[in-house]
């Protein structure tokens, strides 16, 4: 599908939506309370059947968090960015999408680690680089690292 | 000289058996003493023989891996191997705390014994062996499967759990391949009629049996020695130390000079199932004939028969090692597979016919 | 001195060992869990970290040029590839052209690179099944391929040959002639690698029908590249988003249906093959010019998202970066495509038995620093 | 039929593995495949690729002259913090001062021999040796200073 057939597809479903096509891919923004409907929508509509989830990441934009879903479709060959605002930052949560994919395992506890997101049903969310008792998540911008050495 | 070599042997024997009869007078004590000297003498001929095997197994290795092996302790690495001693001997024994120290302690001393008592029956030349025992053959085969009660024992008083993994799996190959190699020598001993070795190596005077007894006694043969790979523990059916699994399956505890107990073990059993295929298939100590070449024949008989002795236990020898630098390990049950439905049903049709082949005279 | 079954055991009868960190099958640090019923493997659950020395975060204070060096440490086997990808999301932000030499020359050390990664990764298959000679063999082969990279990028393993808008510099005067002479060797040995390993009865019994992964599982776990192609999933990035003038060379997408260890294998021998197709393409061919673009010697990327995936010997890299105009990445994340296969170890292993996990781990050809990262 | 592919399984097995077992028996018969390089003996011989990145050297010519001009381009492009360099003002015949190098710190110990450094020099001051026995006993010996004692930038060197 084109990025026009998709944005009409998905506003079609979910009219709260919002986009952003200045990238390489069509951003889909949307709230991370919304996120779990519209993730089961693009995965399991034929019409989208994204059944490939290459990356799942985080961003730390200081105010708030959003989690970056890369999603491609190998039926229909398109690929789109599905981006998650987690609004919260002291306490970010957002349901796992683990369920749907099984990548999302790994990559979710990847995410917990390094950013301390807390994915709601997510069936083993421990650390998974880092020590169990590892305080703070090195890739959030507030984290202060007193033993390094800077060069 | 091959006759200078075998009475020598035997008047050796004789004369210190005179000689310690007349100087000491208690029976019981002479006997003592002279095994005393027989099991020093044994160790005497094993340490070098498994330096020997060790340097060998190097070699052969690395020439088949495109490489040179050991190459800078002693003129083309000869002396690795004894530095290689030397640094075992200085390395701490450890015992794990929590091990059946006991147990622990013993499992190499029985691996090494029971392999040590094996070499007895072996005939290395004419009235060459240390026991010319009536039943060699069931002898062999009685001592050599006693050797994984020192393995499991090693593994269950490691307290460790690959070593415990590693003694159970050793313990089920050794007891299904210990059939298939009891019917491969089986059909030796029918073809031969006695159990005795000295008997066995004289029925084949006139020709060795793998080329006497025709494709049942090759067939025999080639059991025996895929069989005999697996009962000494060797890759490809090294599973009971599978490296890339068990890290080093029964002995990874242990360190030291008790590991090199381990190690003189595996040697010694390979320089006995070598000897003895050399023995039962290829005629022992006796040279190569053919048929009515008579000066062939002479040449033949002029090379000593410990020479044809080692020689054919070293091209077994070789060729068990070759088995090792080639092929990949087999998995555990593929093992079983394999001496169930293939080693098994084939040396038991194997032995029938050989039975017919004695009964009727077939062979030559 | 306790009973041995008591303490061995955990409270609820589970038998468990570890598997790594130094373990002499485990390719690096990885360490696994593994929770065993007799031989059978139940439960499988890798510790990952051992090795992780934040690449990400390092980058994100290190400038465009300069943090390129850093990947070579990822997956150390296709070093080049991973350079390759950064430099051309680098590119891609700002959007720069690179010259026809430049991106031969990239293509040719990226299947140089390939072709060493998978003569390692044969070696080592051969090596984890116990068999200890294709090891020598396969590094015999792989010395001839990592001599021309030194020749002509400085460094055998990580070596620091992309930069945005090319390469470093150009290629060695050598390097056609020894890269000739260097397939000409490779591909006499084919037979010998299938001589001893891939028509090895034992050999195909340990790995056939070992480990399945089917299509669905292999596209749900992520898993890309020989990992995913054993099991007949289309995703090699050079056919599905042609970078740096791959879709100008021919070449096939290996594709086995197996599913199993024996279908990865046969995929990866089939693609050393496919990568000495295109060398010889190539080889010849390479266009006279510039071996780099022009580029400001402070690179800032215009404010945005960029994605660049490549294919490296074990999959699809992603190379995620997120820029805030500033002379360095404000976020970067690189999709590795050993820590998507690595997910896949426990559902492939569960059932089979600890031999199979050794077979397992060999063909799924992990790389722990790219895991760990 | 069972008996057929009973016996074909078996002579195929065995075909296989008498494949494997020539290859190796070929290598054990040809030792002039050996392919191992005895690495501490044909040191006097062992010749590495020109290209080759040792270390970073900085070449100075018969009068002691090198080509830095202390502008820490290769600072600046050093990712790890390697180079280390620091500056003096000299006073210039006609009177001007200028800036030059007084110690161009190394620490090898860092380094990643990633070329970047070399590549930044815009006046070819650096480049890298083909050395690579670095190994010493103290980390300390690591850090070394590049610019000999005495030595002056060459002529023309801007």
């Amino acid at each position: 599908m084109t990025n026009e057939e998709i944005k009409s597809a998905v506003t079609a479903l979910f009219p709260t939506v919002t986009f952003d096509e200045t990238g390489e891919f069509l951003n889909i923004l949307i709230d991370s309370k919304d996120l779990r409907p519209l993730i089961k929508a693009l995965r399991y509509n034929n019409e989208f059947d994204c059944d490939f989830l290459f990356c799942l990441t985080c961003i730390d934009w200081k105010t708030h968090l959003t989690m970056v879903y890369h999603l491609l479709s190998k039926k229909h060959k398109h690929a789109f960015v599905v981006k998650a605002k987690i609004a919260d930052i002291n306490n970010p949560e957002i349901e796992t999408v683990s369920d749907i994919w099984q990548t999302a395992n790994f990559h979710e506890r990847e995410v917990y680690d390094l950013f301390g997101v807390k994915f709601l049903n997510h069936p083993d969310l421990r650390r998974i680089m880092l020590d169990e008792d590892w305080e703070g998540h090195p890739l959030r911008k507030s984290y202060v690292d007193e033993n390094m050495i800077s060069i | 000289m091959s006759l200078f070599l075998e009475i020598s042997f035997s008047a050796m024997a004789n004369g210190l058996h005179n000689w310690l009869a007349g100087s000491i007078s208690n029976a019981t004590l002479v006997s003592v003493t002279e095994m005393a000297i027989a099991g020093v003498s044994l160790l005497l001929f094993l340490v070098p023989l498994c330096f020997f095997l060790g340097y060998m197994e190097r070699k052969v290795a690395a020439f088949m891996q495109i490489r040179l092996g050991p190459n800078r302790v002693g003129p083309k690495g000869t002396l690795q191997i004894v530095a290689d001693t030397v640094k075992l001997l200085f390395k701490e024994g450890l015992t794990p705390n929590a091990s059946d120290k006991f147990l622990f302690n013993l499992a190499p001393i029985i691996v090494v014994v029971t392999s040590m008592l094996a070499m007895a029956p072996i005939a290395f030349a004419k009235n060459f062996q240390i026991w010319d025992i009536n039943i060699g053959v069931l002898y062999v085969s009685a001592i050599s499967s006693l050797a994984v009660i020192g393995i499991l024992m090693a593994g269950w008083s490691s307290y460790n759990k690959y070593s415990l993994l590693g003694a159970m799996r050793s313990g089920a190959q050794i007891v299904s391949y210990e059939l298939s190699v009891g019917l491969s020598l089986i059909s030796i001993v029918i073809l031969t009629g006695s159990l005795r070795m000295s008997d066995i190596v004289a029925s084949q005077a006139d020709g060795w049996w793998i080329i006497k007894g025709h494709i049942p006694v090759i067939i025999s043969f080639v059991i025996f020695l895929i069989a005999s790979t697996a009962e000494i523990n060797r890759a490809p059916f090294d599973l009971a130390e599978a490296e890339q699994e068990l890290t080093a399956g029964f002995h990874t505890e242990y360190s030291g000079m008790k590991f090199a107990m381990f190690l003189l073990a595996e040697y010694i059993n390979l320089f006995i199932v070598s000897a003895i295929a050399a023995t039962l298939f290829l005629g022992g100590w006796m040279p190569f004939h053919l048929g009515n070449w008579s000066f062939f024949n002479n040449v033949m008989d002029y090379i000593p028969g410990s020479l044809w002795f080692m020689g054919k236990t070293f091209l077994i020898i070789f060729i068990i090692m070759q088995f090792r630098w080639t092929f990949p390990r087999l998995r555990v049950d593929q093992l079983l597979t394999l001496e169930w439905k293939y080693l098994l049903p084939i040396s038991m049709v194997n032995v029938i016919i050989v039975t017919m082949m004695a009964i009727f005279g077939w062979h030559l | 001195m306790s009973l041995l079954g008591e303490d061995i055991m955990t409270e609820e009868g589970e038998f468990v060992i570890n598997i790594g960190p130094q373990h002499p099958s485990t390719h690096g640090v990885l360490h696994l869990k593994v929770w065993l019923d007799g031989e059978m493997i139940k439960k499988v659950q890798p510790h990952l970290g051992y090795i992780h020395r934040s690449i990400e975060k390092m980058s994100e204070s290190l400038s465009y040029r300069n943090f390129i060096y850093a990947t070579s440490r990822m997956d150390y086997l296709s070093a080049h590839i991973n350079n390759q990808a950064c430099a051309l999301c680098v590119e891609k932000g700002l959007q720069v052209e690179v010259p026809p030499r430049a991106q031969i020359i990239r293509i040719l050390m990226a299947e140089l690179t390939r072709l060493s990664s998978h003569q390692l990764w044969w070696g080592c298959t051969g090596l984890d099944l116990g068999a200890v000679t294709p090891f020598f063999y396969a590094f015999r082969e792989r010395e001839a391929v990592l001599a021309i990279m030194e020749e002509s990028c400085g460094a055998r393993l990580t070596q620091n040959y992309c930069v945005p808008g090319g390469v470093m510099y150009d290629i060695h005067p050598n390097f056609q002639n020894r890269v000739k002479d260097v397939i000409k060797q490779i591909k006499s040995k084919f037979q010998e690698y299938d001589d001893i390993l891939s028509g090895n009865v034992i050999f195909e019994q340990r790995t056939k029908g070992v480990g399945y992964l089917s299509p669905e599982d292999a596209v749900s776990f992520g898993c890309t590249g020989p990992t995913a192609r054993g099991s007949g999933v289309s995703c090699d990035v050079r056919k599905w988003f042609p970078y740096d003038g791959y879709e100008k060379v021919q070449f096939k997408e290996i594709l086995e249906t197996g599913g199993d260890c024996y279908a990865r294998y046969m995929v990866r021998m089939a693609e050393m093959k496919q990568s000495v197709y295109i060398i010889e393409q190539l080889i010849d061919h390479i266009p006279e010019g510039d071996f780099q673009a022009k580029t400001k010697a402070v690179i800032k990327l215009p404010k945005g998202e960029f994605y660049q995936r490549v294919e490296t010997a074990r999959g699809e890299l992603g190379v995620y970066i997120v820029s805030d105009g500033a002379a360095s990445p404000y976020r970067i994340k690189y999709r590795s495509p050993n820590f998507s296969n690595l997910s896949a170890l426990g559902h492939m292993a569960t059932g089979s038995k600890i031999g199979d996990l050794v077979a397992i781990m060999a063909t799924i050809d992990l790389v722990i620093p790219d895991v760990d990262r | 039929m069972f008996l057929k592919e009973y016996f074909g399984t078996i002579f195929r097995s065995v075909r296989s593995l008498l494949k494997g077992m020539k290859l190796t028996g070929y290598y054990f018969t040809h030792p002039k495949e050996i392919h191992t390089e005895e690495y501490p003996d044909n040191r006097a011989t062992l010749q590495m690729f020109d290209r080759f990145k040792g270390e970073v050297v900085m070449p100075h010519d018969d009068n002691n002259e090198h080509r830095c001009t202390g502008c820490q381009a290769c600072e600046i492009a050093c990712p790890n913090g390697t180079i280390k360099i620091i500056t003096k003002q000299e006073l210039q015949p006609d009177g001007k001062k200028k800036k030059a190098i007084d110690t161009f710190v190394y620490h090898l110990e860092l380094c990643t021999m990633c070329n970047l450094c070399v590549v930044a020099c815009p006046s070819d001051a650096i480049v890298m040796a083909q050395t690579f026995e670095h190994s010493v006993y103290d980390k300390k010996q690591l850090k070394k200073v590049l610019n000999k004692p005495g030595s002056k930038i060459m002529e023309g060197v801007e």
